[in-house]
């Protein structure tokens, strides 16, 4: 099968997984008015935190809520700043990342001389169900956190679109004096946001230190609390478009780290990008010129089928090179975000 | 307007009050009497599990050695290069000696040695650009130690596919990669070597999923030139029996059980001789490279791994590569100077 | 009278809980606050050659403070800072390395025109997304970021690779290409480049105040629809606007490698000045000359923290950590602040706008 | 002083004042509202009414008085304790999320938790309102597609489902057409039948007199007198209001039409078909229809912003071949935009930039890309007495300003280029009776001076009182165009409802 067999798809998972966990947060803070920038740094609160918590009693369980904690603490920051002091959104949270990279790192060396390693969370395999071909290993071989990011985002789909609670945080993010004049508490409403997105950045963390690999390393969050920010924009403030975006950057990273380790880029490649740019052009009905210009190069290229190889910087720009191609595809009726975004509420102008 | 001024003068104010604060502190500086204070400094952090903190022991090894040597202070993570001036500078001013910890620290050092001509420069890197008259490159052959990797590796195959993963593209990383690439055609000529770059000696995760993308790929031995990112790549071998992985720098048998062996580079013993002799003055200028036959480089097995033919392969190679039967190709060895160049 | 002594008290309470912050932090790692204190004074300005690197660094984070105003003005808010310094450098530094032999003034004019032509050209990516195709300006910025540094990692492997060991670093850059520094400074750290400073901030108040353009540009970000119905073009704004912080950046990527004392192109040379500029012109709320003062500390704040590593071997994290802790106090205090003078205000008739909405957040 | 309001009182004020510094905003203030009644509620801008009825629904709690509600003494600390008594209000800016359907803006409830939904339980209640006051929504359109009305009656229902039983009516009539006014009257006159107290805000005294049973008049932060509706006359009530009586409205003079000023022809935009159209120098031409008959397209196409499938326009002998807002002030246009707060005035900027806004950029005021200053700032303060407009400075932010004042200043840049034709569209909206008049007078003196008016406007009264012809516009034809003496309330009325184009 080359390139995309089923470790590629599971890969592509792990990848995407924690990634998703954060992202899903930063939705929910962002439905309610309040952006955090600093997201990588309360990732990194949450990985430091779930490490710590291991080294001290090695329970699972335990570090992943200790993960939790730690990305509750910096997010509650995060709230006290824009919610309560009604600060500048985007400095704080430049203050929160700072922070968070500074403070797991000092305390890292403070308190975990000499690093730890501990066991990953281990794979569950379903008997039987993991016997079925692709579906069973990219499915019912999974670890806990997979799972619960499923969980997650179904329940973050549940309560954002079925339920009161739903309403009342898109009426904070989009137009807080409509939620305050129903009797909603904007200052509630937002608090609790910003604190799920906090808990579930946590979660995220632990899962990038102790879950995945079982140790941890100063500013080993890599950038991911960054992809979720731009996953969360690019996704039209929707989980639809999440969840797309997720996919989009985890596929392509997980194409390029299986590239690299080839000779030359094989041609089911380019037939998989011809497919995908079809498919974009189907959805979206827009920018058959250039669209069709660029399928027409990639079928070109995937009968061919020259043998190149590509810098690896090339692959890893990939991800956001081909959001900002569908972003630009899309056009401008597709993105909206919530009008109250990094906008602090008062209520005396009501 | 009013809260702007205030803000401004707020934001004086903190430099004015800690200065204000300090006062009646003696230099550091100060201690002055005959020992030979170091300073270090390295682009990554200090408890990297691989490169800069083995070099970092070697330092105190020297320091634990000889009474008279002070390690007085680290500089970690200056990975700007305008950073990197001003720490040199800052551990110039008061030290006798500076180990500059990487080869990305070339052109820093070029810069600030000529500053400070009384400070001996200790760069960690086969370097052509710091020359000046008190600096010291030092390396080590990485890529001899490759090419018996990349042989043992080609043996342990069964897909007749092994790889190499590494962080940034950096030569001291390719290096790995040639030598691997040409030992395995000396064992081999079939087996192929593919490479992947996960730009982070420490991304644990990254690596992982790099690991599982190269065994996908039907790679079964792995070479891992990561510091604590290695990790990752255990876990990787664990999923899929009969992955060998194989480090560098040292021997890390115990953290895995697939680890076959490692091209261990003794970096303690090279920092130690290299900063006694610098603390001695006796460092020559120039460039050193420290290879297979001054015992800094060696293939080591793991306890109970390779078998007798791999093992006699080893030394096979070894000999031929130190006798000179075997020829390094391009981009095995780092590049060299033209100048004062000394093979250790 | 009774005014002015809480601001001052406020202010003493936001500096007093900074320092006692960073004091109980130095103790925990058992560094004695004073020897911090005289630490951090002397790599900053304790000495002219420390003082010349702390004015010098504050260059490039103004310039790029600059540029948020500029789009911030205009109502456009984009992050593209970082990507756009990243790529002014590499313009100029494409430039600079062919410069050899060229006379001087030419070079330095010919690296800061590419400098400021790469950043405008990455920005203008943002501007023709957004005008032609509706893509909020922060999402495309932020994403042209990330491919900006994959664009650096491949100059410095690739074209641009001219390190004798193969680093993946530029070849030093040519003498004549380098900006002059003051000579009576000890190791002309003192670069002449920090007369920007004080000339950008009186052009761009000029600009606001006095020019057509920068009032069209302000009445553009001020209320979009008002200013197209009274027969300004407001993408036109908000495209040059974009374009013209971009210049800004690059600019700055420009001062980062000829004007400071490494000079060679290297990844990583942005050294996260793009979004420390936003910050240090939030900080100033939107204020050129505020941003030439919060410029300066939060330099001075990088080139301490080096020093109290190299001296008193405080770990880097610390000084990380302190900064933070710095930009959350300074905050904090300007919020209070306002806040005190909002409620001393009489209530005027109040009309809720979109527009004091955002003042209230700018 | 305050009529006894009887048995069946639902809120009284006793004493009420609200200062801010030392500004008295309420000034001992006594009220009375019964169940049953309409009352209305009177004064100019700034009398305040707005802080009065922000204590009432606890946005601001009072310095001194008290408030009773039923008898019993109330404290409101937060506006969800006032809405809880059954005290709601209808904002003159509408307190919906355009981005929920309507169903989830009245599913909106304080105290949520993660786990419920109310959309059943809100489709529910939303049934019961429409049995009990026919008030019909409908539920899953998103808000932002429905109109002012609509968005109107969304609001009303959103208060009637939380259990409001006495109302407030914050200028409800600003933004509705007459039909949606007089659908609204007779639901204020049905709420108050069925037992709710109804308080309508207003500066419309034609609105007062055909809905409320009593009046309240404030100015300047106290009560200037209270009473039945049967026994008074609107000339008493303005006098309350302003403290002096004002001058009957002048004759109007009869029109001496010149050349013509803007000539449209055949003119198509979105759901605007053919409209011919033609304004002279010195007449007024008065556009009467109800809201979203194509007055937004008419204007906009106008000025150049919504571009136009088919037709020309010309103005002052120029066509305008490819329309921009520029061409359009070049030719000598001005414009009072409806909707001041989004496309007439920037309020960030100074009140002398927003009075400068184009003249600043332009000679004599700027020269090769310059502005001079000096000259700018005396222009603005010129105008500024010339306009009557009320400031600190013309360094005061416009934002500081009150709509009123805000209003003169866009007339005063309107108007001082001396512009051959304006259009000017719901000049008044939201003005008091002084400022109202004010505006009237500036619009007829530019006429007199020989320019054009063309005066867009759903108010009927405001239409055949100023202008000297009359176009219909009714689903986006121009049904008919009448002399402002045979144009009678029943005539145009007939020509908007009508569905056959007249020449």
């Amino acid at each position: 099968m080359g390139v995309f067999d089923i470790a590629f798809l599971v890969s592509a998972l792990t990848i995407a997984a924690p990634i998703l966990m954060a992202a899903t947060g930063e939705l929910i803070s962002q439905r309610a008015g309040v952006m955090n920038v600093g997201l990588e740094g309360v990732l990194l609160a949450g990985a430091f935190a779930g490490y710590l918590t291991m080294t001290r009693v090695e329970n699972q369980a335990l570090g992943f809520l200790g993960g939790i904690a730690g990305g509750l603490l910096l997010a509650a920051l995060m709230g006290l700043l824009a919610i309560e002091v009604k600060v500048d959104q985007i400095v704080a949270g430049i203050a929160i990342g700072v922070l968070g990279l500074g403070l797991t790192t000092f305390l890292d060396q403070h308190f975990v001389p000499e690093p730890q390693t501990f066991k990953p969370l281990p794979r569950i395999e379903i008997p039987l169900l993991s016997d079925i071909p692709v579906a069973g290993p990219l499915l019912f071989d999974q670890d806990l956190f997979i799972w619960a990011t499923l969980a997650v985002v179904g329940l973050a789909a549940l309560v954002m679109y079925r339920t009161t609670w739903g309403i009342n945080l898109a009426a904070t993010g989009e137009t807080p004096v409509a939620a305050d004049a129903a009797g909603v508490s904007v200052r509630g409403l937002r608090w609790s946001a910003v604190l799920v997105s906090g808990a579930l950045a946590g979660a995220a963390g632990a899962y990038i230190s102790i879950g995945d690999v079982g140790v941890f390393r100063e500013d080993m969050t890599g950038g991911r609390g960054y992809l979720a920010i731009a996953a969360v924009l690019f996704g039209a403030w929707r989980l639809r478009g999440l969840l797309a975006a997720v996919a989009i950057f985890a596929v392509t990273d997980a194409v390029q780290l299986r590239l690299q380790s080839m000779p030359a880029v094989p041609g089911e490649i380019w037939t998989a990008a011809a497919i995908a740019v079809l498919a974009g052009l189907i959805v979206m009905r827009r920018g058959l010129v250039v669209g069709g210009a660029v399928l027409i190069a990639l079928v070109a290229l995937a009968v061919v089928h020259p043998v190149v190889s590509l810098p690896a910087s090339l692959w890893l720009a990939m991800p956001y090179v081909l959001a900002l191609v569908a972003l630009a595809a899309g056009g401008a009726s597709r993105h909206r975000a919530p009008s109250a975004l990094t906008l602090p509420y008062v209520r005396s102008e009501a | 307007m009013r809260t702007r001024l205030a803000l401004i003068s707020f934001a004086t104010a903190i430099p004015v009050l800690l200065a204000g604060c300090g006062g009646g502190s003696d230099e550091a500086a100060g201690a002055a009497d005959d020992s030979t204070t170091i300073g270090f400094l390295a682009p990554a952090p200090r408890n990297d599990g691989g490169f800069t903190q083995y070099a970092l022991a070697g330092v105190q090894a020297a320091v634990d050695a000889d009474p008279k040597l002070k390690l007085t202070s680290i500089v970690d993570n200056a990975a700007e290069s305008q950073e990197q001036i001003e720490g040199l500078q800052s551990l110039a001013a008061n030290n006798d000696v500076v180990v500059a910890d990487g080869a990305v620290l070339n052109k820093a050092v070029a810069v600030v040695a000529p500053k400070y001509p009384d400070t001996h420069f200790v760069l960690i890197a086969s370097d052509l650009e710091a020359l000046a008259p008190n600096v010291s490159s030092v390396t080590v052959a990485v890529g001899l130690n490759a090419m018996v990797a990349g042989a043992v590796a080609s043996n342990a195959s069964k897909s007749k596919k092994i790889g190499m993963i590494a962080g940034p593209e950096v030569p001291s990383s390719t290096a790995w990669y040639y030598g691997m690439a040409q030992g395995a055609k000396i064992e081999n000529p079939a087996t192929s070597v593919a490479q992947a770059y996960t730009n982070d000696y420490n991304d644990v995760g990254k690596a992982k999923q790099a690991a599982e993308a190269m065994i996908a790929n039907g790679a079964d031995q792995i070479l891992s030139d990561l510091d604590s990112g290695s990790e990752g790549i255990y876990q990787a071998a664990d999923a899929k029996a009969g992955t060998g992985v194989y480090n560098v720098f040292a021997l890390h048998c115990d953290e895995n059980p697939n680890i076959i062996g490692s091209g261990v580079v003794n970096w303690s013993d090279v920092l130690k001789a290299s900063v006694t002799e610098a603390a001695a003055g006796t460092l020559k200028a120039g460039a050193i490279s420290f290879g297979l036959k001054s015992g800094a480089l060696s293939f080591q097995f793991c306890p109970g791994k390779g078998t007798d033919e791999q093992k006699a392969l080893a030394e096979k190679i070894t000999k031929e590569i130190s006798d000179g039967t075997v020829v390094p190709e391009k981009g095995v060895l780092l590049p060299q100077p033209s100048y004062a160049f000394e093979q250790r | 009278m009774k005014a002015f002594a809480v601001r001052v008290l406020t202010q003493l309470a936001v500096a007093a809980a900074t320092l006692l912050f960073a004091a109980l932090l130095l103790l925990a790692i058992g560094v004695s606050p004073g020897d911090a204190a005289t630490a951090f004074w002397n790599g900053t300005f304790g000495s002219p050659t420390n003082a010349g690197t702390t004015l010098t660094q504050a260059v490039p984070l103004f310039l790029v403070a600059l540029g948020w105003i500029v789009a911030d003005k205009a109502g456009r808010m984009h992050v593209g800072f970082p990507g756009q310094v990243v790529i002014g450098g590499c313009a100029a530094a494409a430039v600079g390395l062919q410069c050899d032999g060229v006379p001087r003034v030419l070079a330095i004019v010919a690296c800061a025109l590419a400098g400021i032509a790469g950043g405008a050209l990455w920005a203008g990516i943002v501007a023709w997304l957004w005008a032609s195709r509706g893509v909020l300006e922060i999402i495309s910025s932020l994403l042209l970021n990330l491919v900006a540094l994959q664009v650096l990692a491949w100059l410095v492997r690739g074209p641009l690779q001219g390190s004798l060991d193969q680093q993946p670093q530029s070849a030093n850059f040519p003498a004549s290409t380098l900006w002059p520094a003051v000579e009576s400074v000890p190791g002309r750290t003192l670069s002449y480049d920090v007369i920007l400073l004080p000339l950008l901030a009186a052009a761009l108040i000029w600009l606001f105040a006095r020019t057509v353009f920068g009032f069209e540009l302000r009445a553009a970000g001020g209320n979009l629809d008002a200013a197209r119905w009274n027969g300004i073009n407001p993408v036109r704004m908000g495209v040059s606007a974009i374009v013209i912080s971009g210049g800004l950046a690059g600019l700055a990527g420009a001062a980062l490698l000829f004007a400071g004392s490494a000079p060679w192109l290297s990844e990583g040379f942005e050294a996260g000045i793009g979004f420390n500029g936003i910050a240090v012109a939030l900080l100033a709320r939107n204020s050129p000359i505020g941003a030439i003062v919060t410029a300066i500390v939060f330099a001075s704040l990088n080139v301490g923290g080096t020093s109290l590593q190299a001296l008193l071997d405080v770990p880097s994290s610390l000084t990380s950590v302190l900064q933070g802790a710095v930009i959350v106090l300074v905050l904090v205090a300007a919020m209070l602040l306002r806040r005190r003078r909002a409620a001393r205000r009489p209530a005027a008739p109040v009309t809720t706008t979109p527009s004091t909405e955002k003042e209230l957040v700018a | 002083m305050a009529a006894d309001p009887g048995p069946d009182e639902a809120l009284r004020l006793s004493g009420i004042t609200k200062r801010f510094g030392a500004f008295t905003a309420n000034d001992r203030i006594d009220l009375g509202i019964a169940w049953g009644e309409v009352h209305a509620l009177l004064g100019e801008n700034g009398a305040g009414k707005t802080t009065l009825m922000r204590i009432v629904t606890g946005l601001y709690q009072p310095d001194e008085g008290t408030m009773s509600l039923d008898g019993t003494p109330v404290a409101f600390r937060r506006p969800e304790q006032a809405l809880r008594a059954g005290i709601g209000m209808v904002h003159q800016h509408f307190t919906l999320v355009p981005t929920l359907t309507e169903l989830e803006n009245l599913a909106m409830a304080p105290a949520a938790v993660p786990w419920r939904n109310g959309r059943a339980a809100a489709r529910r209640r939303a049934a019961e309102v429409e049995a009990s006051t026919g008030l019909r929504i409908d539920p899953d359109r998103l808000v932002a597609d429905a109109s002012v009305g609509e968005r109107q009656r969304l609001e009303i229902v959103k208060l009637l489902c939380r259990g409001a039983r006495l109302l407030i009516f914050d200028e409800p009539s600003a933004s509705l057409s007459p039909g949606e006014w007089d659908e609204l009257a007779k639901l204020m006159r049905r709420l108050a039948g069925e037992g709710h107290a109804v308080v309508l805000i207003s500066h419309k005294l034609s609105e007062v007199f055909s809905v409320a049973d009593r009046w309240t008049v404030l100015r300047g932060g106290a009560v200037a007198g209270t009473g039945d509706i049967a026994g008074t006359t609107p000339e008493h009530l303005v006098e309350l209001m302003v403290g002096e009586s004002v001058a009957p409205r002048r004759e109007r003079t009869p029109a001496s039409p010149g050349a013509p000023t803007l000539v449209i022809r055949d003119l198509s935009v979105d759901r605007l078909a053919e409209v011919d159209l033609t304004v002279h120098a010195g007449e007024i031409v008065g556009v009467a229809g109800v809201a979203g008959s194509g007055q937004a397209e008419l204007v906009e196409a106008v000025l150049g912003i919504r571009p136009a499938a088919a037709g020309s326009v010309e103005l002052s002998g120029q066509r305008l071949e490819r329309r921009t807002p520029q061409a359009f002030y070049a030719a000598g246009g001005a414009l009072i935009p409806e909707d001041r707060h989004h496309v007439a005035v920037v309020g960030g900027m100074t009140l002398g930039e927003n009075i400068n806004l184009r003249a600043l950029r332009q000679a004599p005021l700027a020269r090769r890309g310059r502005i001079n200053l000096g000259a700018a700032r005396l222009r603005a303060r010129r105008l500024m007495t010339e306009y009557e407009v009320r400031a600190t400075g013309e360094n005061q932010p416009m934002a500081r300003l009150s709509g009123g004042n805000q209003q003169k200043a866009v007339l005063a840049r309107e108007l001082s280029t001396e512009p051959s034709l304006v259009i000017a569209v719901q000049p008044v909206r939201g003005l008091d009776v002084r400022a109202t008049e004010f505006v009237y007078r500036r619009l007829t003196e530019h006429r007199n001076r020989g320019g054009a008016v063309l005066l867009i406007s759903m108010d009927l009264d405001e239409v055949i009182a100023l202008s000297d012809r009359i176009a219909v516009l009714a689903h986006g034809r121009v049904r008919g165009v009448l002399d402002a003496a045979e144009a009678t309330r029943s005539r145009i009325g007939a020509l908007m409802t009508s569905s056959e184009v007249r020449p």
